[in-house]
């Protein structure tokens, strides 16, 4: 448990670390997707398999999917490779992400006083629950957000099929060429 | 009102019928599968030429008389005629060499319809695949003579019509033989013979292309 | 001033789209498994979108009129069943009828309906071919393509009983054909166009009302009735676009007027015309040939032609609606047995200079199936 | 009695676990083991049973033989064919992204191995027993379009480039009707267990109660398929399958008459092989899921079980096949449109007469709701099927077509 538990995280730094320092956009997001999927292998290790099932769907399935997407649309995926991978003010950057670690960090280990992530034994995080709880105290809430991503789910085919006719009419001239004699 | 996707639907059933009856029905499944069985070969079937000889000897029962009609009449010009000479070098009505190249012959046929003679033939074999795709495929006077009987083997129509051609033009040509026969004869009665017999002039063979490989 | 315009160009910027993704340049061919041969599109995608489109062809040149005007003119007869390799009667049939109008043959009666059978004999294999091609080049797996070769082996057989060979069959001759069909073929014949029309129906079964088949090839690759006769279109393509010009009605050479047939006319020249053209065609040639079966009266097979061709100083151009379109020969002779000048106007390679503009705009699927429905042969586009 | 088969297996595997009793974790290795070796195992011969399959099945629609050569019927065939890739040479594309190229294969073989694990083979037959296993099964088959993806784009080539394209637009987009036909059996079922959904497919209450008759019928009648919900949802499913394991008429990715192989245009040898497993073997996990969700996975008369489920994969395959072999190729634009403009507006709307279905079966019994559903759910279905292809056709297609003969 405790090897996997490491192996994960390890494996999850490392991705998270070649994201940002690979030059080839396909590479870093391929190391992104390792780092997505390492982290629902830390959820299924907690038996949150319902909340791992959601990471990959989502994470790896969708977002990691859409980003590839984008990135084939793009022109020049390799990079340079001779450009330097730090900004100038790399030093100051690491610093405050070091002290927001540090912030968020800090106290919530202090609280569980280092021990290892033990499951509870009572609680027995099932998807029936899940569904109860969702859809009982919080099935307003839930109803509100369900709702506003509808609408922006409908606004964005709008946006999308208003675009793409403007757009044929603009690149698209008439199908047919007409001879200048007919 | 349609029913969404009953053209598909029809098509399906075209398949599953096809499927069905490739099992019991002969005409479903009409694949030969080659080396265990032969398509058999029609009999009007042609492939790449052969030289015919009557009697037993190959050489000495040489239909070809090495006129070179084949030889001129072939489009893609595959076929390659020596005369052949005796010791005094004298041309002899036969080919000492007869090459075809069968990776160029296309089987048209056209040297068939101009031999006068009856010589050439188009055979049906058509296992021909070779290990040497230049000296292999390029057929030599005695491999592609073929006895008269293979011809009849292979197109047995065609050669009985060929065999009663060549007799009849026998007949005539021994009927013909006879009658100027009497006519020396009756000729002899009246006056003596012509004292020089002129010899025909031998035509000139055009340089040969080169035949390397 | 050339009847035809050259076409404006299209105004598609090469180069970056609206979105900044580069335009795709692809070189389709020459051993693409859909380009019918050795043939090269070289294709301008934005995505899949195909907005340039340049055939490149040449693969395949045999140098067949130049090598025609170097021997006489019956040695040519066997280089013509390798111009369009599926249809060689017709190509036999063209050649001789251009031939015989250098000099004036008079072709029997017998042979002239020999002809005509096996021409159309020649249109069922082809059509059915390419129909098969077609679907196959719309992703069908080759189901319709082996049903349609299931079918062709058994017309080829025909050809091979008759002439000696498939394919490659050299049968027709200047001033008739080779050789009398033997005992037994007529009926033979006889009974497999009978059956023809059978497969038809399980063909159209299988293709015509596929709801895929109708979505893929409708309003793909239009050609308008203009368009068609501006590029000098023929055969079942320009038909397909709505006009009515059959070389078999209007020329009627041969005795083709003495058939009962009629032409199918297509109304809108996209890919579903073209392929519905072909299929009620074969359904006209079906009935043709039992026409020709029928009346073929008895005779003699060969007319009076010379021992050698040797023509008058003159030229003559034959042609006749082969089933890709109007196959014509054109030949110059001076006076010798060998041919001046020797020309070949190819149906396939005519229809195929519409290629560019039928496609721009489609996707790259429809691309291949719009050259599928033009029916190319490289043989014949090539020479 | 009727799972006598699936019974053996278990006890087969316990007796082989009881070996290791007194190591723990040596025993716990032999169990991870039995769980997953047999199921790799069994599921890359029935790979090699396919491909056969596939072929005789497509010889015979095309009236032809079909492999006959090796082995008897050409059984052997596959292992040939195995044997010949394997000694293949391994061609790389000089300038393509060499890792990316050589991990392809892998990533395609995992999540389908995986995916297999979530299918209820049997009574107990089951690799990965998870509470959620169906939401997890669809997660899993979304990573196919990773390999893909990096298969197409690392070979470095045009073809292998518009093949991954078409391959990730094509998943993705039916992803969404698959996964939406399938809520309405998590829905009805009430649960995301893929044992609880096959056990939900057996009428209980005849099943068990001893009368041979009420025994076999309460076997078969409880599958989805035969619900009017389950069925229209049966065939959505079957669709959107069909595009997600990239196979006829959807194989747009490795359309060969267009792009030649797609994404599989620069592989050769044993990476081709193995892209070719894992194709079929997320195939097979898709059929799989749907037999668990729509045919009563492993439920069957008689022998009820390991059997039956194998049974009904094998036919669904032999549907796909028979599609194979008739079926034409759709468009890329056509195939988004259909996907989004006709499949998920009528999944979403299964869902509602799913529920409503429920409501019925509440409120007034099976029989009543039956006759409802059939008529006016299955009904609605159709009239909102026809009203969207009509939407979505254009006029000039909706008209059959009339050719003029003219002298």
């Amino acid at each position: 448990m405790i090897v996997a538990f490491y192996l994960l995280a390890l494996i999850a730094v490392l991705g998270a670390g070649l994201a940002i320092t690979l030059r080839n956009v396909v590479h870093a997001v391929f190391s992104v997707l390792l780092f997505f999927s390492a982290l629902a292998g830390l959820f299924l290790l907690l038996l949150a398999e319902f909340i791992a099932a959601v990471q990959v769907l989502v994470y790896i399935g969708s977002v990691g999917i859409l980003m590839l997407f984008a990135i084939m649309l793009t022109t020049n995926v390799v990079g340079d490779p001779n450009r330097p991978v730090q900004s100038r003010g790399w030093v100051w950057g690491g610093l405050a992400v070091v002290a927001l670690l540090a912030g968020v960090l800090l106290p919530i280990i202090s609280r569980t006083g280092g021990q290892s992530p033990t499951p509870l034994s009572d609680f027995n995080p099932s998807v029936k629950q899940l569904g109860l709880v969702l859809m009982d105290p919080y099935f307003a809430s839930l109803g509100v957000i369900a709702l506003l991503l509808t609408a922006g789910l409908i606004g964005a085919v709008v946006a999308a099929t208003g675009a793409s006719e403007a757009d044929q009419a603009k690149t698209v001239p008439e199908n047919r060429p007409r001879f200048p004699n007919n | 009102m349609s029913l969404i996707g009953k053209g598909i639907l029809k098509g399906m059933g075209v398949t599953a019928k096809n499927f069905f009856q490739s099992y019991y029905r002969k005409e479903r499944l009409p694949t030969v599968e080659y080396p265990e069985e032969k398509a058999t070969i029609n009999q009007f079937s042609r492939n790449f030429p052969f030289l015919l000889y009557d009697g037993d000897d190959p050489v000495d029962g040489m239909r070809c008389t090495a006129c070179t009609l084949c030889e001129r009449a072939c489009p893609p010009q595959c076929i390659y005629i020596i005369k052949d000479k005796d010791e005094n070098g004298k041309a002899i009505l036969s080919p000492r060499i007869f090459d075809i190249d069968t990776s160029v012959c296309m089987s048209c046929q056209l040297c068939v319809e101009v031999c006068p003679y009856e010589a050439i033939r188009m055979d049906s074999a058509f296992e021909l695949s070779n290990e040497n795709r230049f000296e292999g495929l390029l057929l030599n006077r005695e491999e592609l003579l073929k006895p008269n009987a293979y011809y009849h083997e292979i197109h047995p129509l065609e050669a009985r019509e060929t065999d009663d051609r060549m007799a009849a033009k026998a007949a005539l040509a021994e009927a013909k033989k006879k009658a100027r026969q009497k006519r020396a004869r009756l000729a002899a009665k009246n006056k003596p013979p012509p004292g020089l017999k002129k010899t025909p002039p031998t035509r000139k063979k055009p340089p040969q292309r080169e035949k390397s490989e | 001033m050339s009847p035809v315009q050259t076409m404006p160009p299209r105004s598609y910027h090469i180069g970056k789209d609206d979105l900044g993704a580069d335009i795709l340049e692809v070189a389709m061919g020459p051993h693409h498994p859909s380009t019918h041969g050795v043939f090269r599109m070289d294709l301008k995608l934005d995505g899949e979108t195909v907005v340039d489109l340049k055939p490149v062809f040449g693969y395949l040149h045999r140098n067949h009129e130049k090598i025609a005007e170097d021997i006489t003119y019956p040695m040519s007869m066997p280089f013509t069943d390798r111009l369009d390799y599926l249809c060689g009667m017709t190509n036999n049939w063209a050649y001789a009828l251009s031939a015989e109008k250098l000099i004036e043959i008079k072709v029997p009666e017998r042979a002239e309906y020999i002809r005509v059978i096996v021409a159309e004999l020649t249109r069922l294999v082809n059509h059915c071919l390419l129909i098969g091609f077609f679907v196959n080049d719309l992703g069908a797996l080759g189901t319709p393509l082996l049903y349609a070769l299931r079918e062709r082996e058994k017309i080829l057989d025909l050809f091979e009983v008759l002439s000696g060979a498939r394919m490659m069959v050299n049968y027709i001759r200047f001033g008739g054909v080779r050789c009398d069909p033997p005992d037994g073929w007529l009926k033979e014949c006889q009974r497999i166009v009978d059956a023809f029309p059978a497969f038809l129906d399980e063909y159209e079964t299988l293709l015509t009302e596929n709801e895929i088949i109708i979505a893929r090839a409708q309003n793909v690759g239009v050609v308008t009735r203009e368009e068609a006769i501006n590029f000098s279109l023929t055969g079942p393509m320009l038909r397909a676009s709505g006009v009515n010009y059959d070389i078999r009605k209007v020329d009627r050479y041969g005795i083709y007027d003495r058939f009962d047939f009629k032409v199918p006319i297509g109304g809108h020249g996209d890919c579903y015309d073209r392929f519905m053209v072909r299929m009620l065609e074969m359904r006209q040639s079906v009935k043709i040939l039992k026409q020709a079966i029928r009346d073929l009266p008895e005779g003699e097979i060969m007319g009076k032609a010379p021992k050698i061709f040797r023509p008058a100083p003159g030229e003559a151009y034959g042609r006749i609606e082969a089933p890709k379109g109007e196959l014509g020969f054109y030949l110059i002779s001076d006076g010798t047995p060998i041919p001046y000048r020797f020309k070949v106007r190819p149906p396939s390679f005519v229809n195929l200079t519409a290629l560019r503009h039928m496609c721009l705009g489609h996707k790259v699927a429809d691309a291949v199936i719009i050259l599928g429905s033009i029916d190319i042969v490289l043989g014949e586009v090539d020479r | 009695m009727n799972n006598y088969f699936d019974l053996k297996l278990v006890e087969l595997g316990r007796w082989i676990e009881a070996f290791f009793a007194h190591y723990p974790t040596l025993k716990l290795v032999v169990h991870l083991l039995l769980c997953t070796l047999p199921l790799a195992l069994s599921f890359m011969g029935a790979f090699a049973f396919t491909t056969w399959l596939e072929r005789k099945g497509l010889a015979r629609i095309q009236n032809r033989p079909g492999p006959n050569r090796v082995g008897l019927f050409g059984l052997l065939q596959p292992i040939a064919d195995g044997i010949k890739m394997l000694l293949k040479e391994d061609i790389v594309p000089e300038r393509s992204d060499k890792l990316f190229h050589f991990l392809a294969p892998i990533m395609l073989m995992i999540p389908a191995m995986i995916g297999v694990g979530f299918l209820p083979l049997g009574d107990g037959l089951h690799a990965l027993p998870l509470d959620s296993a169906i939401i997890f099964f669809f997660a899993i088959s979304s990573l196919n379009t990773i390999a893909v993806f990096m298969a197409g784009w690392s070979s470095r080539n045009k073809y292998s480039l518009l093949g991954g394209m078409r391959a990730v637009a094509q998943m993705i987009s039916y992803e969404i009707p698959l996964v939406l036909s399938a809520v309405a059996v998590i829905m009805m079922a009430g649960s995301l267990n893929a044992q609880e959904v096959v056990a939900s497919q057996q009428i209980s209450s005849w099943v068990g109660s001893g009368n041979i008759l009420q025994e076999f019928f309460g076997r078969i009648l409880g599958w989805n398929v035969f619900k009017p919900w389950g069925f229209a949802g049966f065939i959505f499913f079957f669709i959107a399958a069909l595009a997600e394991a990239n196979r006829s008429p959807f194989d747009l990715p490795e359309a060969d008459s267009e792009i030649i192989a797609g994404h599989l245009t620069e592989y050769s040898g044993f990476k081709y092989a193995i892209l070719f497993m894992g194709e079929y073997i997320s195939a097979f996990a898709i059929a799989g899921i749907g037999v668990t969700l729509f045919l009563g996975g492993w439920n069957g008369p008689v022998f009820a079980g390991l059997p039956w489920f194998v049974l009904k994969l094998f036919s669904l395959f032999a549907v796909m096949i028979w599609i194979r072999g008739t079926l034409p190729r759709l468009r890329v634009d056509q195939l988004m449109g259909y996907a989004w403009k006709f499949l998920f507006p009528l999944a979403i709307l299964n869902i509602f007469l799913a529920g409503f279905y429920h409501f019925l079966e509440r409120q007034w019994g099976t029989a009543i709701a039956m006759l409802a559903g059939w008529l006016f759910g299955f009904g609605a279905l159709q009239l909102a099927a026809i009203a969207l292809s009509r939407l979505n056709q254009s006029p000039t297609i909706r008209s059959k077509r009339v050719y003029q003969l003219v002298e």
